[in-house]
Protein backbone atom coordinates (compact mmCIF):
# COMPACT_ATOMS: atom_id res chain seq x y z
CA UNK A 1 0.00 0.00 0.00
CA UNK A 2 0.52 3.59 -0.52
CA UNK A 3 -0.28 6.88 -0.18
CA UNK A 4 -1.57 8.92 -3.31
CA UNK A 5 -0.80 12.51 -3.32
CA UNK A 6 -2.32 15.18 -5.38
CA UNK A 7 -2.04 18.80 -6.15
CA UNK A 8 -3.89 21.31 -7.89
CA UNK A 9 -3.95 24.21 -9.60
CA UNK A 10 -1.58 27.45 -8.51
CA UNK A 11 -0.22 24.62 -6.16
CA UNK A 12 0.63 22.58 -8.92
CA UNK A 13 2.33 24.52 -11.23
CA UNK A 14 4.35 25.65 -8.19
CA UNK A 15 5.42 22.67 -6.97
CA UNK A 16 5.45 20.53 -10.66
CA UNK A 17 3.83 17.81 -9.99
CA UNK A 18 -0.31 16.90 -9.63
CA UNK A 19 0.15 13.13 -8.79
CA UNK A 20 2.49 11.20 -6.93
CA UNK A 21 2.69 8.29 -4.36
CA UNK A 22 4.75 8.11 -1.51
CA UNK A 23 5.49 5.34 0.92
CA UNK A 24 4.46 6.18 4.47
CA UNK A 25 3.61 9.07 6.44
CA UNK A 26 1.21 9.21 9.59
CA UNK A 27 -0.10 13.17 8.87
CA UNK A 28 -1.36 15.22 6.38
CA UNK A 29 1.92 17.60 7.17
CA UNK A 30 4.62 14.77 6.83
CA UNK A 31 2.78 14.14 3.35
CA UNK A 32 3.49 17.57 2.27
CA UNK A 33 7.61 17.35 3.51
CA UNK A 34 7.93 13.78 1.72
CA UNK A 35 6.28 14.98 -0.80
CA UNK A 36 7.41 17.80 -2.03
CA UNK A 37 10.85 17.82 -0.68
CA UNK A 38 10.40 20.05 2.44
CA UNK A 39 8.62 23.12 0.16
CA UNK A 40 7.60 26.27 2.18
CA UNK A 41 3.81 25.71 3.09
CA UNK A 42 1.25 28.68 1.55
CA UNK A 43 -0.31 30.01 4.46
CA UNK A 44 -3.56 29.65 2.86
CA UNK A 45 -2.87 25.75 2.06
CA UNK A 46 -5.74 23.63 2.10
CA UNK A 47 -5.54 19.79 2.53
CA UNK A 48 -7.99 16.79 2.02
CA UNK A 49 -7.69 13.41 2.98
CA UNK A 50 -9.87 11.22 0.94
CA UNK A 51 -12.11 13.62 -0.67
CA UNK A 52 -13.02 15.42 2.68
CA UNK A 53 -11.64 18.56 4.13
CA UNK A 54 -8.95 17.52 6.88
CA UNK A 55 -5.91 19.34 8.88
CA UNK A 56 -2.23 19.43 8.25
CA UNK A 57 -2.08 17.74 11.61
CA UNK A 58 -5.08 15.18 10.35
CA UNK A 59 -3.71 11.62 10.41
CA UNK A 60 -3.04 9.85 7.34
CA UNK A 61 -2.97 6.17 6.45
CA UNK A 62 -1.92 3.60 3.90
CA UNK A 63 -4.26 3.63 1.19
CA UNK A 64 -5.06 7.01 1.60
CA UNK A 65 -5.39 10.46 -0.84
CA UNK A 66 -4.41 13.55 0.35
CA UNK A 67 -4.72 16.27 -1.64
CA UNK A 68 -3.09 19.79 -1.29
CA UNK A 69 -4.83 22.77 -3.12
CA UNK A 70 -4.95 27.15 -2.53
CA UNK A 71 -8.23 28.38 -2.06
CA UNK A 72 -11.21 27.82 -4.08
CA UNK A 73 -11.88 29.89 -6.81
CA UNK A 74 -15.68 28.29 -8.47
CA UNK A 75 -19.31 29.46 -9.18
CA UNK B 1 -31.73 16.47 -7.07
CA UNK B 2 -28.77 16.56 -9.46
CA UNK B 3 -25.40 17.55 -10.12
CA UNK B 4 -23.76 17.84 -13.37
CA UNK B 5 -20.23 19.04 -14.31
CA UNK B 6 -19.45 19.74 -17.74
CA UNK B 7 -17.14 20.03 -20.03
CA UNK B 8 -19.27 21.89 -22.37
CA UNK B 9 -20.95 24.72 -22.62
CA UNK B 10 -24.55 24.97 -21.66
CA UNK B 11 -27.72 26.93 -22.01
CA UNK B 12 -28.89 27.51 -18.23
CA UNK B 13 -32.16 28.60 -18.70
CA UNK B 14 -32.65 25.26 -21.28
CA UNK B 15 -30.99 22.94 -18.63
CA UNK B 16 -33.34 24.19 -15.69
CA UNK B 17 -36.17 23.94 -17.75
CA UNK B 18 -35.15 20.70 -18.83
CA UNK B 19 -34.85 19.40 -14.89
CA UNK B 20 -37.96 20.77 -14.22
CA UNK B 21 -39.55 18.87 -17.05
CA UNK B 22 -37.40 15.41 -16.53
CA UNK B 23 -37.99 15.69 -12.97
CA UNK B 24 -41.79 15.46 -13.03
CA UNK B 25 -41.99 18.06 -9.82
CA UNK B 26 -46.00 17.85 -10.49
CA UNK B 27 -47.66 20.94 -8.97
CA UNK B 28 -46.69 21.07 -5.41
CA UNK B 29 -43.69 23.56 -5.56
CA UNK B 30 -44.91 26.89 -5.74
CA UNK B 31 -41.54 28.60 -5.77
CA UNK B 32 -38.27 28.12 -7.89
CA UNK B 33 -35.35 30.48 -7.33
CA UNK B 34 -32.39 30.59 -9.34
CA UNK B 35 -28.77 31.58 -9.06
CA UNK B 36 -26.32 32.14 -13.07
CA UNK B 37 -23.09 33.28 -12.53
CA UNK B 38 -21.72 33.46 -16.31
CA UNK B 39 -18.09 34.33 -17.06
CA UNK B 40 -17.65 38.56 -17.98
CA UNK B 41 -15.22 39.75 -19.85
CA UNK B 42 -13.31 41.52 -16.74
CA UNK B 43 -12.32 40.81 -13.47
CA UNK B 44 -10.44 43.37 -10.94
CA UNK B 45 -10.66 45.92 -13.21
CA UNK B 46 -8.53 43.91 -16.27
CA UNK B 47 -9.44 42.35 -19.49
CA UNK B 48 -10.38 38.56 -19.32
CA UNK B 49 -10.30 36.82 -22.55
CA UNK B 50 -10.77 33.29 -22.19
CA UNK B 51 -10.63 31.21 -18.80
CA UNK B 52 -9.71 27.65 -17.58
CA UNK B 53 -11.74 25.97 -15.05
CA UNK B 54 -9.50 23.44 -12.81
CA UNK B 55 -11.52 20.97 -10.19
CA UNK B 56 -10.63 17.68 -8.59
CA UNK B 57 -13.49 15.69 -9.98
CA UNK B 58 -14.25 12.97 -7.19
CA UNK B 59 -13.73 15.60 -4.64
CA UNK B 60 -16.36 18.47 -6.46
CA UNK B 61 -18.60 15.68 -7.13
CA UNK B 62 -19.09 14.35 -3.85
CA UNK B 63 -19.05 18.13 -2.22
CA UNK B 64 -21.82 19.36 -4.55
CA UNK B 65 -23.92 16.22 -3.66
CA UNK B 66 -23.07 16.98 -0.05
CA UNK B 67 -24.21 20.63 -0.58
CA UNK B 68 -27.70 19.79 -1.65
CA UNK B 69 -28.13 17.09 0.62
CA UNK B 70 -27.30 19.94 3.33
CA UNK B 71 -29.97 22.06 1.71
CA UNK B 72 -32.28 19.73 1.38
CA UNK B 73 -32.20 18.95 5.37
CA UNK B 74 -32.06 22.88 6.33
CA UNK B 75 -35.05 23.62 3.89
CA UNK B 76 -38.11 21.89 3.02
CA UNK B 77 -37.25 21.81 -0.73
CA UNK B 78 -38.93 19.84 -3.80
CA UNK B 79 -35.81 19.39 -5.80
CA UNK B 80 -32.57 20.91 -6.35
CA UNK B 81 -30.01 21.15 -9.34
CA UNK B 82 -26.37 22.87 -9.21
CA UNK B 83 -24.78 22.76 -12.50
CA UNK B 84 -20.99 23.91 -13.31
CA UNK B 85 -18.74 24.10 -16.46
CA UNK B 86 -14.98 23.05 -16.62
CA UNK B 87 -12.46 23.41 -18.81
CA UNK B 88 -12.15 26.13 -21.52
CA UNK B 89 -14.92 29.40 -20.40
CA UNK B 90 -15.88 31.92 -22.98
CA UNK B 91 -16.61 35.13 -21.60
CA UNK B 92 -20.59 35.46 -21.94
CA UNK B 93 -20.68 31.26 -21.11
CA UNK B 94 -22.29 30.04 -18.15
CA UNK B 95 -20.05 28.52 -14.97
CA UNK B 96 -23.12 28.04 -12.26
CA UNK B 97 -26.05 27.19 -12.56
CA UNK B 98 -27.86 27.44 -9.04
CA UNK B 99 -31.82 25.95 -9.11
CA UNK B 100 -33.90 25.16 -6.03
CA UNK B 101 -37.46 24.15 -6.39
CA UNK B 102 -40.09 24.35 -3.09
CA UNK B 103 -43.21 25.19 -1.89
CA UNK B 104 -43.19 28.45 -0.84
CA UNK B 105 -40.82 30.87 -1.82
CA UNK B 106 -38.46 31.68 1.18
CA UNK B 107 -37.72 27.70 1.12
CA UNK B 108 -36.16 28.48 -2.28
CA UNK B 109 -34.50 31.62 -2.13
CA UNK B 110 -32.92 30.85 1.14
CA UNK B 111 -31.56 27.47 -0.15
CA UNK B 112 -30.40 29.00 -3.32
CA UNK B 113 -28.68 31.99 -1.58
CA UNK B 114 -26.36 29.36 0.93
CA UNK B 115 -25.91 27.21 -2.04
CA UNK B 116 -24.31 29.23 -3.92
CA UNK B 117 -22.32 30.99 -1.14
CA UNK B 118 -21.25 27.52 -0.04
CA UNK B 119 -20.11 26.60 -3.58
CA UNK B 120 -18.08 29.53 -4.25
CA UNK B 121 -16.14 29.36 -0.72
CA UNK B 122 -15.50 25.70 -0.32
CA UNK B 123 -16.17 23.44 -3.47
CA UNK B 124 -12.83 22.46 -5.47
CA UNK B 125 -12.68 24.54 -8.55
CA UNK B 126 -9.63 26.94 -9.15
CA UNK B 127 -10.33 29.70 -12.15
CA UNK B 128 -7.21 30.28 -13.73
CA UNK B 129 -7.61 33.26 -16.26
CA UNK B 130 -6.09 34.60 -19.71
CA UNK B 131 -5.53 38.31 -19.17
CA UNK B 132 -3.68 40.53 -21.98
CA UNK B 133 -0.64 39.84 -19.46
CA UNK B 134 -0.37 36.68 -19.51
CA UNK B 135 -1.92 33.60 -17.93
CA UNK B 136 -3.38 34.23 -13.95
CA UNK B 137 -4.70 32.28 -11.22
CA UNK B 138 -7.44 33.67 -9.42
CA UNK B 139 -6.51 34.13 -5.73
CA UNK B 140 -9.42 34.87 -4.43
CA UNK B 141 -13.47 35.13 -5.20
CA UNK B 142 -15.20 38.59 -5.05
CA UNK B 143 -17.13 38.85 -1.78
CA UNK B 144 -19.98 39.40 -3.54
CA UNK C 1 -36.12 47.19 -17.19
CA UNK C 2 -39.24 45.25 -18.32
CA UNK C 3 -42.67 44.82 -17.39
CA UNK C 4 -45.12 42.14 -18.51
CA UNK C 5 -48.68 41.64 -17.81
CA UNK C 6 -49.97 38.92 -19.60
CA UNK C 7 -53.42 37.12 -19.42
CA UNK C 8 -52.21 34.03 -21.17
CA UNK C 9 -50.08 31.36 -20.25
CA UNK C 10 -45.74 31.76 -20.30
CA UNK C 11 -43.45 29.69 -19.95
CA UNK C 12 -41.06 31.38 -17.48
CA UNK C 13 -37.50 30.02 -18.40
CA UNK C 14 -38.46 31.04 -22.12
CA UNK C 15 -39.57 34.36 -21.12
CA UNK C 16 -36.17 35.15 -19.33
CA UNK C 17 -34.06 33.93 -22.13
CA UNK C 18 -35.65 35.81 -24.39
CA UNK C 19 -35.65 38.88 -22.57
CA UNK C 20 -31.60 38.38 -22.09
CA UNK C 21 -31.34 38.02 -25.92
CA UNK C 22 -33.69 40.70 -26.83
CA UNK C 23 -31.96 43.41 -24.08
CA UNK C 24 -28.17 42.48 -25.56
CA UNK C 25 -26.58 42.42 -22.21
CA UNK C 26 -23.42 42.00 -23.47
CA UNK C 27 -20.89 40.21 -21.23
CA UNK C 28 -20.29 42.56 -18.22
CA UNK C 29 -22.99 40.91 -16.11
CA UNK C 30 -21.42 37.91 -14.28
CA UNK C 31 -24.76 37.26 -12.01
CA UNK C 32 -28.47 36.41 -12.74
CA UNK C 33 -30.39 35.90 -9.99
CA UNK C 34 -34.58 34.51 -10.65
CA UNK C 35 -37.54 34.06 -8.94
CA UNK C 36 -40.63 32.06 -10.30
CA UNK C 37 -43.99 31.87 -8.96
CA UNK C 38 -46.10 28.84 -10.13
CA UNK C 39 -49.30 27.69 -8.56
CA UNK C 40 -50.18 25.19 -6.80
CA UNK C 41 -53.02 22.86 -6.23
CA UNK C 42 -52.92 23.26 -2.46
CA UNK C 43 -53.19 26.53 -0.44
CA UNK C 44 -54.04 27.16 3.51
CA UNK C 45 -54.40 22.51 3.26
CA UNK C 46 -57.28 22.85 0.91
CA UNK C 47 -57.07 21.66 -2.82
CA UNK C 48 -56.90 24.34 -5.20
CA UNK C 49 -58.30 24.02 -9.17
CA UNK C 50 -58.36 27.00 -10.31
CA UNK C 51 -57.61 30.84 -9.66
CA UNK C 52 -58.94 34.32 -10.75
CA UNK C 53 -55.78 36.90 -10.39
CA UNK C 54 -58.04 40.66 -10.56
CA UNK C 55 -55.35 43.64 -11.34
CA UNK C 56 -56.03 47.59 -10.91
CA UNK C 57 -53.92 47.76 -14.04
CA UNK C 58 -53.04 51.26 -14.68
CA UNK C 59 -51.65 51.24 -10.94
CA UNK C 60 -50.18 47.41 -11.45
CA UNK C 61 -47.75 48.55 -14.40
CA UNK C 62 -47.18 51.96 -12.81
CA UNK C 63 -46.02 50.12 -9.18
CA UNK C 64 -43.97 47.30 -10.64
CA UNK C 65 -42.03 49.77 -12.71
CA UNK C 66 -41.60 51.94 -9.45
CA UNK C 67 -40.42 48.61 -7.94
CA UNK C 68 -37.89 48.22 -11.41
CA UNK C 69 -36.67 51.71 -10.42
CA UNK C 70 -36.38 51.72 -7.24
CA UNK C 71 -34.62 48.59 -7.60
CA UNK C 72 -32.12 49.94 -9.95
CA UNK C 73 -31.21 53.16 -7.26
CA UNK C 74 -30.38 50.21 -4.52
CA UNK C 75 -28.49 47.56 -6.40
CA UNK C 76 -25.98 48.06 -9.78
CA UNK C 77 -28.83 46.40 -11.78
CA UNK C 78 -27.83 45.79 -15.68
CA UNK C 79 -30.99 44.75 -15.88
CA UNK C 80 -34.31 43.94 -14.47
CA UNK C 81 -37.52 41.86 -15.83
CA UNK C 82 -40.77 41.40 -14.08
CA UNK C 83 -43.30 39.38 -15.48
CA UNK C 84 -46.57 38.35 -13.95
CA UNK C 85 -50.13 36.36 -14.91
CA UNK C 86 -53.77 37.83 -14.47
CA UNK C 87 -57.06 36.38 -15.40
CA UNK C 88 -57.83 32.57 -15.49
CA UNK C 89 -54.95 30.38 -13.93
CA UNK C 90 -54.40 26.42 -13.72
CA UNK C 91 -52.37 24.57 -11.32
CA UNK C 92 -48.71 24.44 -12.27
CA UNK C 93 -49.17 27.95 -14.40
CA UNK C 94 -45.96 30.28 -13.63
CA UNK C 95 -47.93 33.44 -11.99
CA UNK C 96 -44.52 35.69 -11.21
CA UNK C 97 -41.13 35.95 -12.52
CA UNK C 98 -38.60 38.29 -11.40
CA UNK C 99 -35.34 38.38 -13.05
CA UNK C 100 -32.09 40.38 -12.17
CA UNK C 101 -28.59 40.73 -13.97
CA UNK C 102 -25.88 42.68 -12.03
CA UNK C 103 -21.68 42.08 -12.85
CA UNK C 104 -21.79 40.74 -8.93
CA UNK C 105 -23.84 38.29 -7.24
CA UNK C 106 -24.98 40.11 -4.30
CA UNK C 107 -26.27 42.86 -6.12
CA UNK C 108 -28.36 40.22 -8.30
CA UNK C 109 -29.38 38.21 -5.53
CA UNK C 110 -30.65 40.62 -2.85
CA UNK C 111 -32.21 43.00 -5.85
CA UNK C 112 -34.12 39.74 -6.52
CA UNK C 113 -35.32 38.95 -3.19
CA UNK C 114 -36.84 42.94 -2.30
CA UNK C 115 -38.52 42.96 -5.28
CA UNK C 116 -40.87 39.82 -4.74
CA UNK C 117 -41.22 40.72 -0.94
CA UNK C 118 -42.22 43.77 -2.14
CA UNK C 119 -44.58 42.91 -5.32
CA UNK C 120 -46.21 40.20 -2.71
CA UNK C 121 -47.18 42.66 -0.02
CA UNK C 122 -47.51 46.28 -1.99
CA UNK C 123 -48.63 45.74 -5.70
CA UNK C 124 -52.80 45.61 -6.18
CA UNK C 125 -53.16 41.86 -7.28
CA UNK C 126 -55.86 39.82 -5.81
CA UNK C 127 -56.09 35.85 -5.96
CA UNK C 128 -59.42 34.04 -5.95
CA UNK C 129 -59.01 30.27 -5.88
CA UNK C 130 -61.17 28.00 -6.85
CA UNK C 131 -62.04 25.10 -3.89
CA UNK C 132 -64.08 22.18 -3.89
CA UNK C 133 -66.39 24.11 -1.39
CA UNK C 134 -66.47 27.22 -3.75
CA UNK C 135 -64.54 30.64 -4.49
CA UNK C 136 -62.83 32.15 -1.91
CA UNK C 137 -60.29 35.49 -1.84
CA UNK C 138 -57.30 34.87 -0.64
CA UNK C 139 -56.89 37.22 2.16
CA UNK C 140 -53.09 37.25 3.11
CA UNK C 141 -49.77 36.21 1.70
CA UNK C 142 -48.20 33.37 3.11
CA UNK C 143 -45.21 34.79 5.10
CA UNK C 144 -43.01 32.98 2.98
CA UNK D 1 -65.37 67.35 -12.95
CA UNK D 2 -66.18 64.24 -10.65
CA UNK D 3 -63.97 61.67 -8.83
CA UNK D 4 -63.79 58.57 -10.35
CA UNK D 5 -64.47 55.63 -7.97
CA UNK D 6 -63.04 52.27 -8.17
CA UNK D 7 -63.43 48.70 -6.07
CA UNK D 8 -61.52 45.76 -6.46
CA UNK D 9 -61.67 42.17 -5.68
CA UNK D 10 -63.55 41.05 -2.70
CA UNK D 11 -64.43 44.51 -1.75
CA UNK D 12 -65.95 45.21 -5.00
CA UNK D 13 -67.88 42.22 -4.70
CA UNK D 14 -69.18 42.77 -1.13
CA UNK D 15 -69.81 47.01 -2.69
CA UNK D 16 -71.50 45.22 -5.31
CA UNK D 17 -69.82 47.85 -8.00
CA UNK D 18 -66.87 48.16 -9.54
CA UNK D 19 -66.60 51.99 -10.94
CA UNK D 20 -68.46 55.26 -10.33
CA UNK D 21 -68.44 58.75 -10.32
CA UNK D 22 -69.34 61.08 -7.73
CA UNK D 23 -69.51 64.81 -7.38
CA UNK D 24 -67.43 66.13 -4.72
CA UNK D 25 -65.43 65.52 -1.96
CA UNK D 26 -62.76 66.53 -0.04
CA UNK D 27 -60.77 63.49 1.21
CA UNK D 28 -60.77 59.68 -0.10
CA UNK D 29 -62.76 59.47 3.80
CA UNK D 30 -65.86 60.94 2.07
CA UNK D 31 -65.00 59.45 -0.96
CA UNK D 32 -65.76 56.48 0.81
CA UNK D 33 -68.94 57.45 2.80
CA UNK D 34 -70.59 58.93 -0.39
CA UNK D 35 -69.83 55.93 -3.02
CA UNK D 36 -70.97 53.16 -0.35
CA UNK D 37 -74.03 55.06 1.43
CA UNK D 38 -71.52 55.29 4.69
CA UNK D 39 -70.80 51.49 4.33
CA UNK D 40 -68.31 50.06 7.14
CA UNK D 41 -65.06 50.32 6.36
CA UNK D 42 -62.34 47.27 6.61
CA UNK D 43 -60.07 47.16 9.44
CA UNK D 44 -57.45 46.86 6.32
CA UNK D 45 -59.03 48.76 3.91
CA UNK D 46 -56.08 50.37 0.91
CA UNK D 47 -56.84 53.15 -0.87
CA UNK D 48 -55.15 54.92 -3.95
CA UNK D 49 -55.89 58.66 -5.13
CA UNK D 50 -54.54 58.89 -8.78
CA UNK D 51 -52.77 55.09 -8.93
CA UNK D 52 -50.68 55.26 -5.88
CA UNK D 53 -51.20 54.55 -2.16
CA UNK D 54 -52.69 56.69 0.24
CA UNK D 55 -54.27 57.45 3.14
CA UNK D 56 -57.91 58.15 3.77
CA UNK D 57 -57.40 61.35 5.33
CA UNK D 58 -55.46 62.24 2.04
CA UNK D 59 -57.04 65.37 0.18
CA UNK D 60 -59.15 64.76 -3.17
CA UNK D 61 -59.21 66.71 -5.97
CA UNK D 62 -61.68 67.24 -8.81
CA UNK D 63 -61.03 65.04 -11.73
CA UNK D 64 -58.71 62.27 -9.49
CA UNK D 65 -59.28 58.60 -9.31
CA UNK D 66 -59.81 57.08 -6.29
CA UNK D 67 -59.30 53.38 -5.79
CA UNK D 68 -60.46 51.03 -2.48
CA UNK D 69 -59.51 47.56 -2.08
CA UNK D 70 -58.14 44.87 0.08
CA UNK D 71 -55.06 43.49 1.48
CA UNK D 72 -53.12 42.63 -1.94
CA UNK D 73 -52.52 39.05 -2.65
CA UNK D 74 -50.22 38.72 -6.00
CA UNK D 75 -46.74 36.95 -6.56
Amino acid sequence: MSIQVKFFASLREQIGQSDRSIEHASTADEVWKIATNNAEQPDNLLVAINLEYAKLASPVNDGDEVAFFPPVTGG
Amino acid sequence: MAIHISAHTFEPWQLISQHETQSNLGRQFGATATFIGSMRDFNDDAAVTEMVLEHYPEMTERYLKKLEAEATQKWPLIDCLIAHRVGHIKPADAIVVIACWSAHRRAALDACNWLIEELKFKAPFWKKEARPDGNVWVEHNTAG
